[in-house]
């Protein structure tokens, strides 16, 4: 067939074209698989596999990044007890996830802004929201929201994907003050499938906004797998959908998130535009208290992700360095419990704001019928308690 | 018959309308592996297979979008929005679209949906988890409400949803998920969504509710008849299309009316429902219609949900005041 | 002082408020470099730059959301929904974020942005450019929602808006955009937002109306006059927080109350309004409280739509029935 | 710095590992320029590029789709005329894009499924909706859309992006079916930043649906070109966000329209999921009769496009295979015009339909509180026509 020279001005014949067409028609995940591969520091023996940056390389600063994960784990196991015993709502454990909540925060500036969804209680910690306040806004208590510190970060998201438009917003409005903050929101593999997700990366790139997006793949949007949220090979390639950039780290290496971050923010930082980054990890525990994950997934599956886990990863580069010991080891958790205990004393002594309160923040100022109703509602428990 | 919760009830009618039509398919998040998060769907998919059991991703907007093409397509989708805090992605579906397809196509193609989600609060859940927009949906011509109040209720509510020709919103009060058991006989026999149901006859005045309220409702009723008032207790179930001739024939007799509900008042169903009941009943009512209501700010989080949410005293005070009119 | 419609007046304010505090920026679809689709934001990308007046993607979740990110970071964000029909998938950010970003954060966070959408039909529009879903957004505990109903109350209220220090939804009717023409000096006076406003005093009636409707319903008080029946009309405005007291305190004193908007009648405002004012003046009413409203049917195309909204004959006719009470 | 050995594990140089991060960091739009360029089979002046498929070949066949064209150019200038005088609602001429909606219509089988957006009047014509009810529907009537033929294709969508969660919908249903049909989305370039856009593909790429899904990018969403819309250097690269196939086609080509939507539903069909087709074509008109485009885009941009509109260019190509002669352009033009005078003449003479069927269709059964309002709108009707 290929000597048929007379259909006009045609070179090649349809079957060459076609195949042809084939091969120039891009394919649905163009990274190679190399590319695919997340970039990692440390392997989950504690090797390093690249030199950390001057800044992170001191064991003092990589037990900075060790202390907070070890403080997130002991408030998650503590949160979990409290709520099994009534003391506290349903709680989403961070367990496994420890390096993508601390790294992201790690990675940020303190005047950064942080829009985070509702697992990232390691970055929260990492700037300064309190433990008390986590389990007030756990435990039912709008107070929980209201920081000390950390005054401008976003309070946690429940809505899957409803703040990364907010991202997007708060960006904006960081370059339009002339800072050079960036806004870091995370969400889950699940929030990828949202549309308010790609409405805001893709918004984002169209304005080059000083933004980071962090997904926390941790393969697991309650019982539906990563690889039935879409077809996708990777969540960083939906970056490509709003031609931003992409990266994608282990996400169970402290130091391959934070990494990721600096780099994104950096760019964000000079007007480069933002960046989609894909943690990758895993979901350890129950999706929340209120979950029980062995009805859609084995414990064989679990017990694998365990061999990766970003604490015990740490710890032993740590130790191989020499840096680390037992005893340093012991004292740490001694001195997380304590901390933890605290805020759970704390906590439990706080009573509940009284009804009033319920209108106390609806408004700058209460409308006059809403204060008729803010009295009824104080009379009310009053008239009943 | 045995006696089972709501949420099994729910599970029962779903399980129900799959065996006698294979039009009827169920999809939403953490529907097929897990159950559903409240389990309202476990064993579906082990019984009907992942063809009419689906998973979908996280994204509500395209679980309404998805049912109305299957809809149109013929088929019965019962999706499920895992909690009412999570359907407002979901409303540009509904209005633009569900309610309208057989209108805007003048009957050419329509759309045969059920919307199920868990409503309402009362059991210290997260932030988002404890809504009652009830009235938004109401408010869209096209689109049927209803809200069941009781495992009986439930069963035979939801198979009349899924067997209707039009979209329906379906909202279960999580509250009653679990409150209480009946005896449910699996007959596959319907309730109508063109009524609403007199729960309680009484002749002094006339309590209206729906849903996780009619507990409190009932509770309220018959402390007040210890009191001597006899309330009767109307279950509207089905807000939209709202039956008000029940309605108003019974606060044609009682002479009273009060209106009870979770969601906040201003702008809720209860002043639609007293605006029907005061014009209808103007000559008969010896009391101005009343409301007893969420308050007109946003649903607390746990701590404070109970000052919130209508309790027996507060319905019981409400009807005893009216009560002294005339 | 000239005279100018009421879109001019919107962009007048709209001016105004950029020139006096450069946090406030204007944002939405088309609204920049074609000065949005009725010409409401024209001239503003010349006067004060590209980062103030921002064309979005076409991404109605994302332009509330942004909004959102914008005001929790201190700036005034007026966005505009081209149409209404096209605020639907905004209302998930309206519920959840925010009408709630100030309670949720106990006043740490909060969110002062403004919602500009032109609603309403009578326009001969295509299919979704003619709704009027009000009240949908004044059933969100935390939002206000205004709707101007000529061009001195568009400056007045929209200066209002965007200065109040919590979200406000502003519909703009578009029937009324060219409508008529009024003097607005631009002096920069806001008007408030806490109540409503009586357009025409009278004794025998209470006539309530917003936006579109208020030329109908002044119209058809006019007519009564000459008829002899005098009525008070009342610009509603500001349907949530709503200023009942004024409502309330003119049915006591004409004891007669008909309300009139384009919305459908089921869930519509009218519903709340008219539970208010049956249970608050309940010893004084004459007549039941009545409502003209559009049907509980999908707003239909432009060959049929004089037929859904409220006529000035339907008005009049429905007062004067009223009237003919006790 | 690259003889500095001491550092544990580390290979290479700090700056050595970042130029190669730098290098192996996926960029947004991983698609060399070559593979941007949009596919065609004839260019502006007529020339063929590449062979076309036996079925299209035969001039006949190309007469067919070139009819389709100019028909629908004569629909869309009356339709304009008739709402200048009055007699049609906002109307959104397809000016330019014919090949468009004709190629997407042509690469159909009958007993597909067409989802449109609201500028494929030409597409909806080829599947047998009358002209008479496209001019009912922009005309006010929604009779309009009870399409005598094509009785399962859906009505134009007016909000952007909202039908395609549909088509996922329509596809999954034909799935079900066990038919080997698929469903056709169309919508315009500002549609690929909205959330159901990206919510749509990706389902149907995580359940594979039978879907095609075709992206009209005639560069304008109103007054937004398409580089304000996303920093994506392609439409078609949005397809890799949900791990789905991706063409782009030159869309002032019929043929190569229609050549990727055939092989997208051929793929579609035997089970390899959905494509995203980016046609790159051009607005010509105004975006509807309320709009002037001169408020914000140059006359010179719009002349400069004319080169390359989609009828001139398979006229030129049928005229130069000498199958095409003056004679039959102007037996062609007056049949077109013919048949749409005839339409609208019966639209002119539809009278609207009476007050009750606004509640005729509002459900399957009308329930007796509304059956009283339908009597009220009628007598009201009555008393004051
Ligand atoms: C919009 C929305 N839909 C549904 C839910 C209920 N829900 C809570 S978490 C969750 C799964 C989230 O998965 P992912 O995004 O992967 O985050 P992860 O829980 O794994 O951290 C769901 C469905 C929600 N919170 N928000
Ligand atoms: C959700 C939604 N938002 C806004 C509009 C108003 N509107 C109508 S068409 C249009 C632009 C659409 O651009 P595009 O998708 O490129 O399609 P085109 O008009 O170019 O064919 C806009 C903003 C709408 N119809 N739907
Ligand atoms: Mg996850
Ligand atoms: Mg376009």
């Amino acid at each position: 067939m290929l000597n048929c020279p007379r259909r006009g001005l045609v070179m090649a014949m349809p079957s060459d074209i076609e195949a042809k067409t084939r091969a120039t028609t891009p394919v649905a995940s163009p990274m190679p698989d190399a590319e695919t591969e997340a970039r990692r520091f440390i392997d989950p023996s504690g090797k390093l596999l690249q030199p950390v940056t001057k800044a992170w390389a001191p064991p003092e600063q990589l037990e900075r990044l060790y202390h907070a994960m070890v403080l997130t784990r002991a408030f998650d196991e503590k949160a979990i007890a409290l709520q099994h015993t009534g003391r506290l709502g349903t709680y989403p454990s961070s367990l496994g996830q420890e390096a993508v909540a601390v790294g992201i925060a790690a990675g940020m500036a303190a005047e950064d802004i942080l829009l985070p969804a509702f697992r990232e209680h390691g970055a929260q910690l990492w700037r300064g929201v309190a433990m008390l306040e986590l389990l007030l806004y756990w435990g039912g208590d709008e107070r929980g929201s209201d920081f000390k510190k950390a005054r401008v970060d976003f309070p946690v998201s429940i809505p899957v994907a409803a703040h990364f438009p907010h991202a997007a917003g708060v960006a904006l409005a960081l370059r339009l003050k002339a800072t050079r903050n960036v806004a870091v929101c995370v969400g889950g593999d699940g929030a990828t499938s949202k549309g308010d997700f790609y409405e805001a990366i893709n918004i984002a790139g169209a304005w080059k906004l000083p933004a980071v997006f962090v997904v926390n793949n941790n393969q697991w949007a309650i019982s539906v797998p990563v690889h039935a949220q879409t077809a996708a090979r990777t969540l960083a390639q939906k970056a490509v959908a709003a031609g931003i950039e992409m990266d994608r780290v282990d996400g169970n290496d402290v130091l391959a998130v934070l990494d990721a971050v600096e780099r994104a923010a950096a760019r964000a930082r000079s007007g480069d535009g933002p960046t989609l980054i894909e943690a990758v990890t895993y979901r350890l525990g129950d999706h929340t208290t209120s979950d029980n994950a062995r009805r859609y997934r084995s414990d064989e599956e679990v017990s694998r992700h365990w061999i990766e886990e970003p604490i015990a990863r740490l710890r032993a580069h740590l130790t191989n360095t020499g840096y680390w010991t037992k005893e340093r080891e012991e004292d740490l958790h001694s001195q997380c419990s304590a901390a933890v205990e605290e805020a759970v004393a704390a906590y439990l002594a706080t009573a509940a704001e009284p009804p009033s309160a319920m209108f106390d923040h609806l408004f700058a100022t209460l409308p006059a019928p809403l204060k008729r109703q803010c009295d009824l509602a104080t009379a009310e428990a009053t008239s009943h308690d | 018959m045995t006696e089972i919760t709501m949420v099994e009830a729910v599970n029962l009618a779903l399980a129900k309308a799959m065996a006698e039509d294979n039009r009827v398919l169920v999809l939403g998040e953490d529907v097929a592996a897990d159950g559903g998060v409240f389990r309202a769907t476990v064993g579906l998919l082990e019984r009907f297979g992942s063809g009419r059991v689906r998973d979908t991703p996280l994204a509500e907007t395209a679980i309404a979008g998805i049912s109305v093409g299957l809809a149109a397509q013929d088929f019965r989708p019962v999706a499920e929005i895992q909690f009412t805090g999570f359907i407002y992605p979901a409303i540009d579906q509904l209005v633009n679209q569900a309610s309208r397809l057989r209108n805007r196509t003048r009957g050419r193609l329509s759309c045969p949906m059920v919307l199920r989600s868990p409503c309402g609060g009362g059991i210290h859940a997260p932030e988002h988890h404890s809504e009652s927009p009830e009235a938004m949906f109401a408010h869209i011509p096209g689109l049927r409400v209803v809200i069941p109040s009781s495992p009986r209720k439930a069963y035979g509510l939801l198979l009349a949803a899924i067997r209707d020709p039009d979209p329906v919103v379906f909202l279960e009060p999580t509250r009653l998920y679990r409150a209480s058991k009946e005896e449910v006989g699996d007959d596959g026999v319907a309730l109508p969504l063109d009524r609403c149901f007199i729960e309680r006859t009484g002749t002094d005045i006339t309590l209206i509710a729906w849903g996780a309220m009619m507990p409190e409702t009932l509770a309220a009723a018959a402390e007040l008849e210890e009191g001597g008032i006899s309330a009767e207790v109307i279950d509207v179930a089905t807000l939209s299309v709202l039956d008000d001739d029940t309605i108003i024939r019974s606060v044609t007799k009682t002479k009273r009316c009060l209106i009870v509900h979770e969601a906040a008042r201003n702008g809720g169903f209860g002043g639609e429902i007293a605006a029907r009941v005061a014009e209808a009943c103007f000559f008969s009512l010896l009391a101005p219609v009343s409301r007893v209501c969420g308050y007109d700010t946003v649903m607390p989080l746990a701590k404070l949900e109970s000052h919130y949410i209508p309790s027996v005293a507060r319905i019981g005070k409400a009807a005893r005041h009216l009560m002294e009119y005339a």
